[in-house]
């Protein structure tokens, strides 16, 4: 088969880049309608409260667990923020940025999974039981992602220093409206899996 | 690629498929316990069967189920019952497992049995506590509906697997019913039984073989 | 147009819309009279007769629309064909903005109405239409507070009825006084099931933990069968029966009468409940 | 940006024993009882699993390790390490070589098209081959060949297959190959992406296949629970297999509206756009924002099974209603994931075959995007007598039925295209003609359904059954006949034979009618859907459905006949632009070469310039090179 040259060759960068920049946007939008679902199942079982189950012994995950890794959560996405946005300029906090966010992402994943074994009941107590495990659990699986994400940069960082920032940065960016919302989704989290119950 | 290389190439790959699909669909698909006829002749036929609270054999060790004596004396493993039609059947059950308690008392009445009643260990009885049922022979479409009494939790050497003995501890429930016209009618089991399975209404209670059945009425 | 001046253009429009006129004219007089009468579920109840109508006034209000395009696509099929077997090009024609703004208009309205209409039987001239409506009846008849209420318990793979007016006792034999308002109380106590009075025009999911109200009220004294409507399991389309609507004093006396003979088993049948809970057998067995 | 291209001389050999699908395979399975070990371990004295014979958790480990063993196999995990270890970005992989391609890791969005064609085809085939056993087993009222079980297996693998499986029955196939070259661009926005939408699928078919393995599952295609969480371990491969297509189907949408919104050749105006475009672009964006509830409905449904939550069990705080509202968020979505791609597809092909402009453009757009945002807001129609939220019915009533007014522009742009048209009968044209008139059928018997009070007649009847076999199968898949016979020449360089395809054309239509227009019936007399007992009375009846069935499938197979005789034997090349089409992927050779154009090309007006004097070309595909996207 006679083979042309890449297309990639007659490609402009900023396809690339206008490529990540609107994927991360529906991404994103995907992202939320994911844990709309749970959000939906929140209310909807606190207000059926069927059989008086929703969460009849007043259970409580604890403050203990949840500023800490919330504030892990709003910290990495802060700092990636800043990252990103000296990434357009001299890039001087990328490095401390990015390696700091990465750092306090895997911090909030961590302790999370050391609260479910500390966590005083099961999935099977109730409905408000079943929701924060599941949305608290796949929150975690969708920052490993995010955080798998984050790594990449990271390395291409580390492996090729400076000359890769111009092309680290589409994803960067990208990367920042995702974690962003993801970021958002935590706040709501935090608020009815710990304050509103 | 020469013409007679792709009709091979083309031939083999139809032959295999159709093979897997065949093996795949219909090879599930016949799967279906034995038909046994009841034993016995003229206006009474007999049908005798016991339960078990484990199978205790391949494929489901662990699963309760029905099993029924063929004419010849040997416990099969089927619920699938041949009966004479416009006749009475004596059904007899040898109860081998414990109670579990009905989700819906109301299926503590025997109906639908000749006279209304059954006989549990020779006592002849028109209603049992809801709790105490380990089962109920139930063919809706004729309404015949009858509790099996289950063996108490302590009682000494019981049954784990199939086919189980005289000796071993059970509850002899026995009743007649009258076959209508022709044509198959399905049973089931009204206790949510099958243990593990979230409402108990999972696994042998849906499957047949185990805890449903069809009575073949010719 | 790309038409050269002279040549006659056949009135395409013309002749497809007399067509159609007269097909509908024809058509929609037989749907009503002959096809009508046979459309379900018949009209044993005043539900099942609103259903009825519903049914009728949407086959009457549909068959013209069917009938255009299809009179549409024969005609162009027939004459809007390539001549020879050399391809020419049809007239560039883009759009038309009073066509499409009618066909806008005409849909809309069309729609609204259908919608207006559904909703005026639904809530005013049949609250409910037979359908459940949940612990809280949003569209209730008048009279609802009066309705002999009868609990239909949906469970694998039977139906059985309360009667907690006489006692709550529980039957397999469903029957229902005519001419008087009765309120199904729907519930299940394993998987979601679904109670279908297929003549009776009541359908209502069986759905644990929810009281699933629907109202009827029975014209004609018969029978009509029940069945399930939603996918239950194992047994799900064995799950059918018949009920009957009997005349008010037979139905008084019946349950009575029943109420009786289920006096000694009383002890053993639970109190009356809107809904049930069976607790998952605690998961193990 | 690097490339990761290289052209690859391998033996027989390495190509066999290289990442490809039969690794993929292997791996997989490796994985599958891997991960049930491992499940099993993590399981020991787990309460849900005494006296079960059965362990979710292993079944759920053994998947998910199936799946990465399956996706290792194919390469997919090499790029991710290697970004790991920080090397840079790449877009390609595997874009030379012979039939190999298709058997891998390919990026190249023909080839990816090309694989959907097949991949999504075999299981369309295999869910047709449950419709025939369900129709014999119909056959008699009472006494069947297959018992009520292995009859609700059937249900459930049909439905399954065919709503599941065949998601992506038109945009995989045909969005994948065409839409690059109908916006000028060579590739989609994230070629990994769209390999991995597609192996994603087969793998999702395979683990729904293992369910037969299970005794199957009860639920049909809907898995309400709490049917589906007392059922037995068949429901983890409907599970396992639901969340893989919601993810595909989330990433395939993503990919193909990125694609669409920024990588639009110059030129390109969206009112130049092809309305196919348009049909996928609205597709995609109910694919990649519905999809998502989906996925996470099904994980509830997992975490019920596996994890002893209880979202959808009443007793213990949950209800069955979440898992109505969110299936159904999801469920009326994806209808029209499948029949808008339809709609593209023949108002693509009217204009060609009319040689006419597509008339009303602009209604056709609004149309689709009308539909695909009321899709979103009508799911509680199909809960008319689920007893939830019964105040609300009049606004679902009306949401629905406003349904109709989007649906019927497509309609009208179809009657003004045709109008005093030049009509060519070829096959793609009499399948595209066919779908209007069973979607008409569909459409209307769609407003019984929309109706509270008519509905409560016909809810879950098989009026039910006939209305969406009428949309789905007489739309959708008539439509996607209508494209394979309009684009496979182009996409496989070969010309189909036409005889065997009118008789396939004839019996289809014919059949199809005679199979579910008595359907409507069986409904209006109360026979509910998934039984396989019903009134003696009825037995003529499907009887007679049963017979128009089976040679519904038979032409199926010619269909088939079709396609082997035509590619494997007569191979008769087919040439650059059969229909004489004046729309862009037509003036390319055939088969179109591996990087589609040599320069991007300038788009001049719209592909419909039937009948205009001195109309450009479409687009000038030999221009100076132009920056994409100026």
């Amino acid at each position: 088969m006679e083979v042309h040259a890449p297309a990639d060759a007659t490609e402009p960068a900023e396809v690339f880049e206008r490529n990540m920049a609107v994927g991360a946007r529906i991404a994103a939008a995907a992202v939320a309608f994911f844990f709309i679902a749970f959000l939906f199942a929140f209310f909807y079982l606190r207000a059926l409260d069927s059989n008086g189950k929703w969460n009849q012994h007043g259970l409580d995950p604890g403050q203990a667990w949840g500023l800490p890794i919330f504030l892990c959560v709003v910290g990495s996405v802060g700092l990636f923020a800043a990252a990103v946005w000296s990434l357009r300029r001299d890039a001087a906090l990328w490095r401390p940025g990015s390696f700091a966010a990465l750092g306090l992402g895997l911090a909030a994943v961590v302790l999370q999974s050391v609260q479910y074994t500390q966590l005083a009941f099961g999935p099977a107590d109730g409905g408000y039981a079943s929701v924060f495990v599941g949305w608290t659990g796949l929150y975690a699986v969708f920052m490993l992602g995010v955080l798998y994400w984050l790594e990449t940069q990271v390395a291409q960082t580390l492996r090729e220093g400076d000359a890769a920032l111009p092309l680290i940065r589409p994803s960067a960016e990208a990367l920042r409206v995702v974690w962003f919302v993801l970021g958002l989704v935590g706040l709501v989290a935090y608020i009815l899996l710990y304050l509103v119950r | 690629m020469s013409v007679a290389a792709r009709a091979l190439a083309v031939g083999a790959g139809v032959a295999v498929g159709a093979a897997l699909i065949a093996y795949y669909i219909v090879g599930y698909l016949t799967v279906t316990p034995p038909v046994v006829a009841a034993t016995g002749s003229g206006p009474q036929t007999h049908l005798t069967l016991q339960t078990v609270a484990s199978y205790g054999h391949d494929p489901h060790p662990d699963w309760v189920s029905y099993l029924v004596k063929d004419p010849q004396g040997t416990w099969v493993h089927s619920t699938v019952f041949r009966v004479p039609a416009h006749s009475l059947v004596k059904v007899t059950v040898l109860q081998y497992d414990t109670a579990t308690g009905l989700r819906n008392p109301f299926w503590g009445q025997p109906e639908g049995t000749v006279g209304g009643t059954m006989t549990v260990d020779g006592k002849v009885l028109h209603q049992l506590d809801p709790d105490l049922a380990s089962h109920t022979f139930a063919i809706p479409e004729l309404g015949v509906s009858v509790p099996l009494k289950g063996v108490a939790d302590d009682a000494k050497n019981q049954c784990s697997v199939a086919p189980c003995t005289l000796a071993e501890a059970h509850t002899t429930v026995s009743f007649v019913i009258r076959t209508g016209k022709p044509g198959h009618y399905r049973w089931q089991c009204f206790v949510p039984c099958a243990a593990g399975f979230i409402l108990g209404f999972g696994g042998p209670m849906q499957s047949l073989g185990w805890m449903d059945g069809v009575l073949e009425v010719v | 147009m790309s038409e050269v001046r002279g040549q006659r253009i056949p009135r395409h429009g013309v002749r497809i819309l007399v067509v159609w006129a007269v097909l509908s004219a024809i058509a929609i007089p037989l749907v009503l009279l002959v096809l009508g009468p046979h459309l379900p579920p018949g009209r044993m109840s005043n539900e099942a007769s609103a259903q009825t109508d519903a049914n009728a006034r949407l086959t009457a209000l549909l068959t013209p629309i069917l009938l255009l395009i299809l009179v549409f696509l024969a005609y162009a099929v027939v004459s809007f064909r390539q001549e020879g077997s050399a391809i020419q090009d049809g007239p560039p024609m883009r759009g038309h903005n009073g066509v499409e703004l009618t066909w806008l208009l005409v849909t809309a309205t069309i729609v609204v109405a259908l919608a207006v209409w559904g909703s005026y039987t639904l809530v005013r001239s049949s609250p409910g239409a037979g359908g459940g409506q949940g612990p809280s009846a949003a569209f209730t008849p008048s009279g609802s507070s009066q309705a002999v209420p009868i609990q239909v318990i949906g469970q694998q793979w039977a139906w059985s009825y309360r009667y907690p007016t006489y006692g709550g006792f529980e039957t397999r034999d469903l029957r229902l006084p005519v001419n008087t308002l009765v309120a199904f109380h729907v519930t299940s106590l394993d998987v979601t099931h679904s109670f279908w009075a297929y003549r009776l025009g009541v359908k209502a999911d069986a759905v644990p933990g929810v009281d699933n109200i629907a109202f009827v009220k029975a014209r004609d004294v018969g029978s009509f069968t029940i069945r399930c409507a939603e996918l239950c399991g194992l047994w799900h389309g064995h799950m059918f029966g018949t009920g009957h609507v009997v005349p008010a004093a037979d139905f008084r006396s019946w349950a009575s009468q029943q109420q009786t003979t289920q006096q000694p088993f009383s002890k053993y049948l639970g109190p009356y409940s809107r809904t049930y809970f069976p607790l998952p057998l605690h998961r193990a067995g | 940006m690097t490339d990761s291209f290289q052209r690859e001389h391998r033996s027989l050999w390495q190509g066999v024993l290289g990442f490809n699908v039969l690794t993929a395979i292997v791996l997989g399975i490796v994985g599958f009882f891997v991960g049930a070990w491992i499940g099993g371990k993590i399981a020991v004295g787990h309460d849900y699993l005494i006296g079960t014979d059965q362990n979710d958790v292993g079944m759920f480990m053994g998947y998910l390790f199936g799946t990465l063993g399956w996706l290792a196999g194919l390469g997919f995990l090499n790029y991710p390490l290697s970004r790991m270890a920080g090397r840079p970005p790449s877009l390609r992989h595997h874009e030379f070589g012979g039939v190999g391609r298709y058997f891998r890791l390919c990026t190249d969005h023909k080839v990816v098209g090309i694989q959907y064609f097949f991949g999504v085809g075999i299981f369309f085939f295999i869910g047709g081959l449950n419709a025939m056993l369900m129709r014999t087993e119909l056959l008699r009222p009472t006494e069947h060949p297959f018992s009520a079980g292995q009859y609700l297996s059937l249900v459930g693998l049909h439905g399954t297959m065919m709503i599941m499986m065949t998601s992506a029955f038109i945009v995989g196939p045909f969005a994948n190959f065409l839409l690059p070259l109908m916006i000028g661009a060579r590739r989609l926005a994230f070629p990994r992406i769209e390999a991995l939408t597609f192996w994603l699928t087969p793998l999702a078919g395979l683990v729904l296949m293992s369910a037969i393995a299970r005794n199957g599952f009860p639920t049909g295609w809907t898995g309400y629970a709490p049917l589906a969480d007392e059922a037995r371990a068949g429901m983890d491969a409907y599970i396992f297999a639901f969340i893989l297509i919601g993810t595909s189907l989330t990433l395939l949408g993503l990919n193909l509206l990125t694609t669409v919104l920024t990588m639009r050749a110059p030129g390109l105006t969206w009112s130049r756009l092809p309305i196919f475009v348009w049909g996928v672009a609205s597709t995609a964006i109910l694919m990649a924002l519905a999809a998502p509830v989906l996925v996470a409905a099904m994980l509830m449904g997992l975490m019920d099974r596996a994890a002893n939550t209880g979202y959808y069990i009443a007793s213990i705080g949950g209800s069955p209603y979440l898992y109505e509202n969110l299936f159904w968020f999801f469920g009326h979505p994806e209808v029209y994931i499948l029949a808008l791609p339809g709609f593209g597809i023949v108002l693509e092909i009217l204009p060609v075959f009319a040689r006419k402009p597509l008339w009303a453009y602009r209604l056709a757009v609004a149309g689709m995007l009308g539909v695909a945002l009321l899709s979103f807001m009508v799911w509680q129609h199909h809960l008319f007598v689920s007893g939830m939220n019964a105040s609300l019915r009049p606004f679902y009533m009306l949401t629905t039925e406003l349904i109709s007014i989007p649906t019927g522009f497509i309609f009208l742009n179809a009657m003004g295209t045709l109008w005093r048209g030049r009509i060519r009968f070829t096959v793609p044209m009499l399948f595209a003609l066919a779908f209007f008139f069973n979607f008409l059928i569909g459409g209307l018997s769609g407003i019984f359904l929309s109706d509270v009070p008519s509905d409560v007649t016909t809810h879950g009847s098989y009026f039910v059954m006939a209305h969406f076999h009428y949309t789905i199968m007489g739309g959708l898949v008539f439509a996607f006949f209508a494209a394979t016979y309009y684009w496979l020449p182009k996409m496989l360089g070969f010309t189909l034979h036409e005889g065997l395809a009118k008789i396939h054309f004839w019996l289809m239509f014919v059949f199809f009618n005679l199979t579910f227009f008595p359907l409507f019936a069986a409904g209006f007399v109360g026979m509910p859907r998934r039984v396989s007992t019903y009134a003696p009375g009825l037995q003529p009846l499907n009887d007679f459905v049963s017979a128009s069935a089976y040679v519904l499938g038979f032409s199926m197979l010619i269909f088939l006949a079709n396609l082997v005789y035509s590619l494997v034997f007569a191979r008769v090349p087919a040439p650059d632009n059969p229909w004489e089409s004046k729309s862009i992927e037509w003036q390319l050779p055939t088969p179109v070469p591996v990087l589609d154009f040599d320069r991007i090309p300038v788009f001049n007006t719209t592909p419909y310039e039937y009948g205009v004097e001195d109309a450009p070309p479409v687009a000038s595909l030999e221009p100076s090179p132009v920056p994409v996207g100026s």
